[in-house]
């Protein structure tokens, strides 16, 4: 890719050197490119499933069945008036959402969304992730005290709270994952998935070398625990909409808001694309090989082509995986109501806890009894 | 320690008079330390529209269209309410047969109003789909009374001695293929809602109304119900024909959000019930055959089952335009879907009445609310308001 | 309609022993209004036996110049708000009662206006352009 | 520790049993009503906006009694003025309803001795200003051959 992309330099006769400073732009233009389809396309999916899940049409007058519904929000949140009432901490304000989005489109960065497209690929590619999303909630808490609003600082201070009793199971229940994997490079955990439990025929196939089955509890716990993360319902406490209005974005509007709004959809997603990638095999298939290996094998003999379609298939796999996830999340929406704070601390530190730990204690053990071939 | 002196511990937070979860413009001054509400003031008044002060001014007919307003979610009451009481001022007898429209076109009401309510409630707990389901249920109710009064909220059908439209043809099928429905959606809701752990865990023990706290602050209905104090109007009867109907009065123990939402859900089932058994024992039958007979009777005997008197639609025709009760006065009590709405009105032998007072339930259920929440987690507040089954325009008149 | 018609001198001892008397039991308080008769005004006092289920109205009549009366707010914690709306609305004031102001109408409001002699355009009342 | 796996586990029974009884409705019909291409389908009884009925000749069936004037919760809501014509039989000079304020209770048309006052199911009456919304006669007045339908209507109802 980068000699094609250099000839193009050549050819046109601009010097190489723009070519090498141009060069790493490009993934996060892709990156930035594929949020913004995702949010968009994501939040089209959120209005229809709910609307058939509570008997209605949903959007379905801009363009057809409302496909361009999002996209008419998205213009009208960009043009309409930026409101900052008197009493705010301007710097502040404006920061806060920036601050937000930021780690956000980092962490798409840093996810193996096929073989090879990951835009970083790092040794502590894991490590990063849950780095970066706990400073997501700085922005919350910064954007709920520049508000001047006690609605807004009771939202933010909530936020704060759910992340730091959220973000400890969490980190436990990922932690099984490290173990049972030996590494923390997404990509090889995504490839320590493949190949079955046996030679035999049908339990060759992936399906049954994901890390969910060792790691179930862990399974729901992430589950559970990335809800939270996501301020999802039900554990939307920061933005309870009852009880705080709107929460920490109250006072926002227009491109601010905006931001928040985009923020929070590829939080959704990328938080689904995690739970795919360390407990659901990420990108491959659930069956042994490729169904485009084993189907074009004998028609298409240049490897190249075959390899472009290996590359679609995982990204397939990939999205259905992940957008099965997010309708579940879709779904549980529908159903719950909302937690309390003191509850969603009682339920995370003693309930979800204990359980990572246990999940922990079993991964442990059946690992080291693997290793040493007891089993 | 002097850090803490210098720190300000409680905040002031004015939730309302516009709040996503207020029911209205009803507005909570405050007072909180960290989330916890040590205090409470409500501030009413923001949908007064001098109901009292209109009576006096307007004759009793002109009156009888503003009554549907006072509580816009049981009109129906709010009618009878007043209908009784002027009636028994003026000393005009009900027929059987509109006493029994009256009775299934309120039981249908509480239905309706109870639907609603749900709704809200979940709403205001985080769960948007009941919302959806309840409206559904609530929308073929509204039909139903839009085929019989020719409005869907404010329906002006109840007039002195009587209703003003018989039943349409077909009315009663339709009502009856309804009630043979609604129990199943009710298990519907209570499959999404009842067992749920964290409906269960936001709602069991939050905004305990013991018997005492209830009686003193004058709470009724539903409400003073779940605490387990044996308060229905409809039994031992005191108005309309509820005597010769059977039914239980539902009734819990704890008085909590739960037992609420326990005791309006039996209700809405008990209601279907009554409706039901109503529909069978109506004088007259459907209107239909009530239609047939009459031409072919012509007995002129007073207890004629289809001309005479228990099946007219209304006793003696008032004249709208000079309709005159003797001087005298009347409280009328009705068990509405919030509790006691009682009517007290003054005639003073004009066209116009002297005095109308109204006590609604959801007035008392306001000015209890503060007792419920002190010393509550800011959250409490919603699943305690919105169990209390409060309608602001209620509240103000 | 029957009731009881007693001055306001002896009203909180009647309500008193309504409401402990074991045979009477009149323990709920359903609503207070006030009427204005012309020449006085009148307080009616609707109280209810969840017990026995039956309801008693109880008149108090006061002088229009000076109308005072005692407050029940000590013995039915529901008097507190159906007297401060009797008070808005007629201007009757209750002795002894803990936050004795407006509630439905607006603090600045001038004149009660549930009182017959109330004036309805007085300009002073325009109270939308103030 | 017992009764903690109990409530786990009927928990989760019961969050699962909810799901399902929300993902059944997926699959029913939406009631949904896509209004400016759908209207709801009401019946003869509905108290749509107020209309003067007319006899064979296209004249008023109204007398000018007033009493439409005198049931009227609104006040000065309906506004008539007759005068004398021939063989004393009174002229309507004016007939003047403000839409905008009306409530729709029905009492004026209860109250009409001639039928001419009734209720039609017109109810989509917004207007971009209140003077527009004060109805005269030309605009009250509906054809004989409606009028008569609707009063044919009404009867069957009663």
């Amino acid at each position: 890719m980068h000699e094609l992309y250099m000839e193009l330099f050549n050819k046109l006769g601009i010097p190489e050197i723009f070519g090498e400073i141009t060069w790493p732009i490009i993934p996060f233009v892709c990156v930035a490119a594929l949020l913004i389809i995702v949010v968009l396309f994501l939040v089209l999916m959120e209005r229809k499933v709910l609307a058939w899940l509570t008997i209605r049409k949903g959007p379905n007058r801009v363009g057809p069945f409302g496909f361009f519904q999002t996209i008419a929000d998205a213009i009208k949140l960009l043009i309409k008036e930026d409101i900052m009432s008197k009493d705010t901490n301007k710097i502040l304000f404006t920061l806060a959402p920036m601050i937000v989005f930021a780690p956000i489109m980092v962490i798409y960065g840093l996810m193996p969304f096929t073989e090879k497209f990951v835009a970083i690929n790092l040794a502590a590619g894991l490590f990063l992730v849950f780095a970066l999303s706990s400073l997501t909630t700085v922005g919350i808490v910064l954007a709920g005290w520049a508000s001047n609003n006690k609605y807004s600082l009771l939202g933010g201070m909530r936020s704060a709270a759910q992340a730091i009793s959220y973000e400890i199971p969490l980190i436990i229940s990922v932690l099984s994952i490290a173990v049972i994997s030996e590494t923390l490079n997404l990509s090889d955990i995504v490839d320590a998935q493949s190949g079955g439990i046996s030679y035999n025929i049908l339990l060759n196939w992936n399906i049954f070398s994901w890390n969910i089955w060792p790691a179930f509890i862990g399974f729901i716990v992430f589950f559970i625990c990335s809800i939270a993360e996501v301020n999802r319902i039900p554990f939307d406490l920061p933005e309870a909409e009852s009880e705080l209005v709107s929460g920490y974005n109250t006072e926002y509007s227009g491109m601010k808001f905006a931001l928040f709004f985009l923020a929070e959809y590829s939080a959704l997603f990328i938080i689904s694309v995690l739970m795919v990638t360390l407990f659901m095999g990420g990108y491959l298939s659930p069956f042994n090989g490729y169904l485009s290996n084993i189907l074009f094998q004998n028609i298409i003999h240049n490897q190249i082509i075959l390899n472009i379609f290996v590359h679609f298939e995982q990204a397939f796999w990939l999205l259905a995986k992940t957008y099965f996830v997010i309708l579940i999340i879709m779904w549980i929406r529908a159903t719950l109501p909302r937690l309390r704070a003191d509850q969603l601390m009682t339920f995370s530190w003693k309930f979800l806890l204990p359980l990572s730990l246990l999940n922990l204690t079993i991964v442990a053990i059946v690992k080291y009894l693997l290793n040493t071939g007891n089993i | 320690m002097v850090l803490e002196n210098t720190i300000q511990k409680e905040m002031i937070i004015n939730v309302g008079p516009q709040h996503p979860s207020t029911h209205g413009v009803l507005r909570l001054i405050m007072t909180l330390e960290g989330e916890v509400i040590k205090d409470t003031k409500p501030v009413i008044g923001y949908l007064h529209r001098g109901k009292e002060k209109l009576a006096e001014s307007r004759t009793y007919f002109q009156y009888l269209p503003m009554v549907d307003r006072v509580d816009y979610l049981s009109s129906f009451f709010c009618a009878a309410a007043y209908c009784y009481a002027v009636e028994s001022i003026a000393g005009l007898k009900v027929p059987k047969r509109a006493e029994y429209i009256r009775l299934i076109t309120m039981e249908f009401n509480r239905i309706s109003s109870h639907l609603l309510w749900v709704a809200s409630f979940l709403l205001d707990l985080g769960a948007t789909s009941p919302l959806f389901y309840a409206f559904r249920e609530r929308e073929e109710i509204v039909n139903l009374f839009e085929q019989l009064t020719g409005q869907r909220m404010m329906y002006n059908f109840y007039t002195f001695g009587g209703v003003k439209q018989d039943f349409p043809e077909g009315w009663l099928t339709k009502a009856l293929d309804l009630c043979k429905k609604m129990p199943k959606m009710f298990d519907e809701y209570e499959a999404i809602i009842t067992k749920n752990p964290i409906f269960i865990e936001r709602t069991k023990n939050i905004g305990v109304l013991t018997p005492e706290l209830g009686i003193d602050y004058g709470i009724t209905g539903a409400n003073i119900r779940a605490s387990g104090v044996n308060l229905d109007l409809r039994k031992p009867c005191s108005y309309s024909v509820y005597d010769e109907i059977n039914f239980n009065v539902h009734l819990a123990e704890n008085g909590d959000s739960y037992d609420r939402y326990l005791v309006r859900i039996a209700e809405m089932r008990e209601s279907v019930k009554i409706i039901e058994h109503a529909i069978k024992q109506i004088p007259g039958g459907t209107p239909e055959k009530l239609k047939m007979k009459k031409v072919n009777c012509n007995c002129g005997n007073e207890n004629c089952g289809y001309c005479g008197f228990d099946s007219q639609l209304t006793g003696k025709k008032a004249n709208m335009v000079v309709f005159k009760p003797p001087a005298g006065e009347a409280i009328s009590m009705v068990e509405a879907p919030r509790g006691i709405i009682s009517c007290y009105v003054i005639s003073d032998g004009t066209t116009k009445p002297y005095r109308v007072k109204w006590r609604t339930p959801s007035f008392s259920s306001v000015q209890v609310l503060p007792e419920l929440i002190k010393n509550r987690n800011y959250s409490d507040l919603m699943p305690i308001f919105g169990s209390l089954d409060v309608v602001l325009p209620e509240v103000d008149r | 309609m029957e009731y009881l018609e007693i001055t306001k001198e002896i009203l909180v001892e009647t309500v008193n022993n309504l409401k402990n008397a074991e045979d009477k039991q009149f323990n709920m308080m359903l609503s207070v209004s006030g009427v204005d008769k012309q020449d006085c005004f009148e307080v009616v006092y609707h109280l209810f036996s969840t017990a026995f289920k039956k309801n008693i109205i109880i008149k108090v009549k006061l002088e229009r110049e000076n109308p005072i009366v005692e407050s029940l707010c000590g013995i039915y914690s529901a008097a507190n708000w159906h007297e401060r709306e009797t008070y808005d609305l007629f201007g009757i004031i209750f002795k002894d009662h803990p936050e004795l102001e407006r509630i439905l109408l607006p603090k600045d409001w001038i004149g009660y206006p549930l009182r017959k002699d109330y004036v309805l355009k007085d300009e002073r009342l325009s109270w939308n352009e103030r | 520790m017992k009764k903690l796996i109990n409530k786990t586990f009927s928990g989760i029974i019961e969050i699962a049993r909810g799901m399902f009884t929300i993902g059944k409705h997926a699959f029913r019909p939406a009631i949904t009503l896509e209004y400016p291409e759908k209207k709801q389908v009401f019946n003869s009884r509905i108290r749509g906006r107020l209309a003067l009925t007319t006899n064979k000749d296209g004249e008023l069936n109204c007398i000018g009694c007033m009493s439409c004037t005198k049931v009227c919760p609104c006040g000065d809501l309906i506004q008539i003025e007759t005068s004398k014509g021939e063989n004393n039989k009174p002229v309507i000079n004016k007939f003047t309803i403000d839409i905008g304020r009306c409530i729709f209770c029905g009492n004026c048309t209860q109250v009409c001795p001639k039928d001419a006052i009734i209720m039609t199911e017109e109810y989509e009456l917004a207007d971009y200003s209140r003077e527009s919304l004060v109805f005269d006669i030309d605009k009250l007045k509906i054809s004989p051959e409606k009028s008569d339908q609707r009063l044919k209507q009404r009867e069957r109802d009663n």
